[in-house]
């Protein structure tokens, strides 16, 4: 199952918007953090996890969703917002700790929530996955279509709550897809030195569900398994485990020195970098004209653009706000 | 109390009434844990809701307190109302996550667009020697980590209402019942907490505390089964012509500070009663909360009748050392009259 | 490889040893709890979780192992601890809650530590894996033999904390081994309701592990399994996992109705109790006589009289030794 | 203070100090945690350690909490001192069970036949916008539950000593570090927590707190960041006149409520700082103690200066809404004094 054309502009231009995206989040952060880089300070303080790299995964698999359906990211969740269709501006402001943030500022860029496209975060490894098992076991028992997606990185597989998740989709059949973004690295710590076996699709015999290892952070794989995944619990077939090969490209967080990579590895990932990539192949293969993809890059631009308008110009909370919301 | 068409029920069958009217009315209702499908419930508190609803939703759970709980966080955001069981409130260690950083906090970070309509019901309790990992309150624990509201019964009319109550509130209820109070034949039961309950169904308001008993020398404040020895120890103090007043919590969230504080404005002493840990915990709260408020209605320094800090052993002779019942508190009573 | 004549004995010994000691048991919980069921009350209050038909694992199991090994056990250990050598007297002075018993009443019958024979509980489903994992890490380091061994029920291999476990053993090529208990049931929840899959034992295939599946509760069975697994331990090949086909023959605690069990199940599992069986394989195989096994009964059972005696005979703890021990 | 021969510390690189001095002499030290090695540990407190003591004894582990703690047990009881990571308090929801349920209590189920001499690190702390999953303190939660000790230094000098007490300790130690005073670079430090550390190794007695700054008209409780909080009041009040007195709690198990008692019997007057949520916790606590033991003393109701019974948030004009700092306690005082 290939993606159509349309479907591909779609993904090309969503991959590219993250990018932008993250490369404009990345600019502004420094601001206000040097000549000391300092994460408290700046128009954009904490925590900043950056998805560079592994836009592929999002746009692969979120082309297949629609809004009803469910999906929960991570602490490193721009590029699935996006493809997700979370709502860019909002999602900006909630990045910059405005007012008119996803949550007026109380969540920031680890706790996105946007209940109009169904998609929520955790910054706990792992913790994604019950929501995400849970809207689909709400699905099925209000005989409603949707299914529950849940991204995770390499390294929350080997984390226990992933395991009671996967096992509670495959007992009850649910509507449930799991995609492990298998970047090599959690924080410092490889995957080799984590994680008993090499492919954590492997671990899908454990629940008697299909697992499939996709290579290369190649979207049209993906795509395609991703395909396969959801149209079989669409089809009431129960949950199935996607493990992408995908390549971090910055840091685990900004500010992160990096030391513990081994040396060139670098240097290698960002020649293998998917957007030049499909971009490539989109034009050898006639699916858009340079014009076209111009276009979209443009576009895309354009959109982050405003939407970091809108934040920057957006106002601050009230302090005395973090008082509220804590009930419903 | 004698009521008219007394309808005496146990906190387990009122729990367990409370979920079927409300599963009756609102399809969006089910119950999600270990052992609450052909089992009833170890506590007896989904008895007999397989037979009419079914196991899709009187659904019994793998031992993945994690995923189940977390999973309803997710079906509560998605629009079901959850009621889930963790057996007993000790297990939390391996699932709080899902508890607190999740079901409690996900209305906040979103800033309220979504909602997380879930009741987490979980027993309490020792005094019948089931050991350290089998025996305790945690009152202190869940009352103190923000975005969950925390409700302790301590008898069938209250268990009822506020089981309602807990299922139609948009936020995340967690329902602490004591083992002791539940009235299940193997376990003995305080006479106490089996009191009239009406069939139909209502609700409590979460957040409000209950003058169990008016009184005007002590004011005695507790929760859950602390509230029957309490009770018990009044009536030894009135053979002594000492009138005490029981404040029963009922909700550690909401804490309805102005019921206690008004209580001890009366009566100038307090003594808190709680079988949770001591440090850290409820009976600090309480004590705080009244004296930050107002030292210069205090007759005596206020006095705890609280668990002891340490693990909770097995022996029984060691166990009942450790627990508080009534006569602590009457010597509680004594002790500050002497100071 | 098959169990030396001696060992046969040796098992069968345990084995009796085991059900007398809980027959023992069972009898005297009911003291003080009639006409009414009261668990509170009696000379052996609280929970009590019988292992009746589930001797072969224990034995099967222990006889490879040493009291330098390392064994975590669950909230229904007492065919294990005494397998693993635990101090019988007390052991039942614990259960008695007496001041001669393993931690002098503070423990009891979930909560048997006996440090001389590295034996230890914990009534939390799974979390013995991750002390007996951390044992055989203390080994490894030490280098020092020793093995891990943790036992847990069907039930537990849902839970997170044994895949964390497991993961962990595995990454790090632990002398560990896993051994499940299956016996069907998690309290009321049989394995087909709770678990993706029929055999656990392929989820080692999650760890690049061997697994090993043990059919119809085969003492002689498990004693190969657990015999080429501990060796594999020993020789540093790292672990294993081992499920055991198993029966619950009594309720999950003393004074459950089983009112979930399908009709018939109980009878039939009577009839392949494993003592009986065992017995008849050792005397038709010649490993024993007739005269031989009565010897080994009639001592057990002065054994486990010996040491109920004891326990009956100790003192209370002092009741405001409550207080102490808390700190070492 | 000015010391001769000054060696100031971070608290990041007093705590990996500690650890490399006791490793050279003790072979069963080891550390275990995430980012420990290579990184050298998110907040620099194992900085150096892999280089020296290669990667079997500071070992980097799979992001399975629950594994390498209760990994830590196991060791801990077969020999091993581990000293385990959990990189932020935050994280303890999913992996508690094998910190209270086993760390905490296997010495007393064990009837002390066993020790669990294990070092429990943990990062608490708020002020960078790090948002509610990420910015905790939590010493409420630890300290309630009985079986572990529990330190929290607010300096460098107090950080060595901790950690190599509890490193000898043959009990489990939960050893808070606050990321605003650990010294990273990235971090905003609080210089206050950069003092005087001599080279050699020594101990600090875990259980004693320590009067930090002597005065006799208010006395300000507080742990970790807060006490820095507290000394600024202290010299702002003194700018009016008013002479604080300022306790470190250093430890919060065991309690040094002499030393609190102590105070305020001295100065009349209590105000609690502390970055944990208000209710049912750390202030709470103090105030019981002080006021359950004697009332006569105190010349005004105590009060609390502490983190609002809400999750975190993110934005920093609403985080830094919540958070205490030294204006919030001199307002505290000045209340005090006009009630
Ligand atoms: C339970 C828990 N443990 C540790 C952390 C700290 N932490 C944040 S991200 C991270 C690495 C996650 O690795 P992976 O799952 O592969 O995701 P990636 O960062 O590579 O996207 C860790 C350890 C956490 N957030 N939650
Ligand atoms: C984390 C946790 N959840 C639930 C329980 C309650 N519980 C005690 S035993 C048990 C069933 C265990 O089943 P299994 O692991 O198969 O062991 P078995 O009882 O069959 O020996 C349960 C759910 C517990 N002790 N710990
Ligand atoms: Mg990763
Ligand atoms: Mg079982």
């Amino acid at each position: 199952m290939a993606p159509t054309r349309d479907e591909q502009h779609w993904m090309y231009r969503n991959m590219v918007t993250s990018r932008k995206f993250e490369e404009t989040i990345a600019g502004i952060y420094f601001e206000g953090k040097t000549p000391v880089f300092s994460m408290a300070d700046g128009p954009i303080p904490g925590e900043m996890h950056l998805s560079d790299g592994q836009e592929p995964v999002a746009v692969g698999v979120c082309a297949h969703l629609n809004p009803e359906d469910v999906v929960t990211a991570t602490h490193r969740p721009h590029h699935q917002a996006i493809a997700k269709g979370v709502d860019l501006d909002k999602m900006a402001a909630e990045i910059f700790g405005k007012a008119t943030g996803l949550s007026g500022g109380r969540g920031g860029h680890m706790h996105l929530f946007d209940a109009d496209v169904n998609f929520a975060c955790s910054g706990i490894i792992a913790q994604g996955m019950g929501p995400a098992v849970g809207a689909a076991l709400s699905r099925k028992m209000q005989k409603k279509p949707g299914v529950g997606v849940a991204f995770v990185g390499e390294g929350a597989v080997n984390q226990g709550g992933w395991h009671e998740a996967m096992n509670l989709a495959a007992t009850w059949k649910l509507p449930f897809v799991c995609v492990i973004e298998d970047n090599d690295w959690g924080i410092s710590v490889s995957k080799g030195d984590s994680t008993a076996i090499s492919n954590n699709a492997d671990r899908a015999a454990a629940y008697g569900i299909p697992g499939v290892r996709v290579k290369d952070n190649d979207p049209y794989a993906i795509y395609e398994a991703a395909g396969e995944a959801i149209a079989r619990a669409r089809a009431g077939e129960g949950p199935s485990l996607i493990e992408v090969e995908t390549y971090r490209l910055a840091g685990h967080f900004m500010g992160d020195a990096e030391g513990y990579r081994p040396e060139g590895e670098k240097d290698a990932l960002f020649e293998k970098d998917p957007i030049p990539k499909m971009r490539a192949k989109m034009l050898a293969d006639g699916i858009a004209s340079e014009a076209e993809l111009e276009a979209i890059e443009a576009e895309s631009a354009a959109r982050v653009e405003a939407a970091i308008k809108f934040a920057r110009d957006s106002a601050d909370p009230a302090p005395e706000d973090a008082l509220t919301s804590v009930f419903a | 109390m004698n009521v008219p068409n007394e309808r005496k029920l146990t906190i387990a069958r009122a729990m367990a009434e409370a979920v079927q009217q409300e599963m009756q009315i609102d399809p969006s209702v089910f119950v999600m844990g270990e052992d609450i499908g052909a089992l009833g419930g170890v506590y007896g508190n989904t008895r007999g809701l397989l037979e009419e609803f079914g196991s899709e939703r009187i659904r019994d759970t793998p031992i993945s307190e994690t995923a189940f709980i977390g999973a309803a966080v997710g079906a509560a955001q998605d629009g079901m109302r959850p009621v889930v069981e963790l057996m007993f409130v000790d297990f939390f260690g391996v699932c709080f996550d899902a508890i607190y950083n999740l079901m409690a906090k996900n209305i906040y970070f979103s800033g309220g667009n979504v909602k997380v309509p879930m009741v987490l019901m979980t027993s309490t309790g020792g005094g019948y020697s089931d050991g350290g990992q089998h025996s305790q309150c945690l009152y202190g624990t869940f009352a103190h980590l923000p975005g969950m509201k925390v409700v302790c019964p301590s008898n069938a009319y209250d268990a009822k209402g506020l089981m309602t109550a807990a299922m139609r509130d948009d936020s995340p209820v967690v329902y602490m019942y004591h083992k002791s109070l539940q009235g299940m034949g193997w376990l003995a039961t305080e006479p106490g907490a089996t009191v009239h309950t009406p069939e139909e169904s209502y609700t409590l308001e979460i957040g409000k505390a209950k003058v169990a008993r008016e009184g005007s020398d002590v004011t005695i404040v507790s929760v859950g089964l602390g509230v029957h020895h309490a009770l018990k120890a009044a009536e030894q103090l009135e053979a002594d012509g000492v009138n005490a007043e029981v404040i029963d919590l009922v909700s550690l969230v909401p804490l309805d500070r102005d019921t206690i504080r008004a209580s001890v404005a009366k009566t100038g002493r307090l003594i808190v009663v709680d079988e949770d840990y001591m440090s850290y915990g409820v009976s600090g709260e309480v004590i705080a909360s009244v004296t930050e408020h107002d030292i210069s209605v205090l007759k005596a320094a206020p006095k705890r009748v609280a668990y002891p800090d340490v693990p909770i052993p097995y022996a029984r002779v060691m166990e009942q050392f450790c627990l508080p019942n009534p006569d602590k508190i009457v010597a509680a009573f004594k002790d500050m009259k002497a100071a």
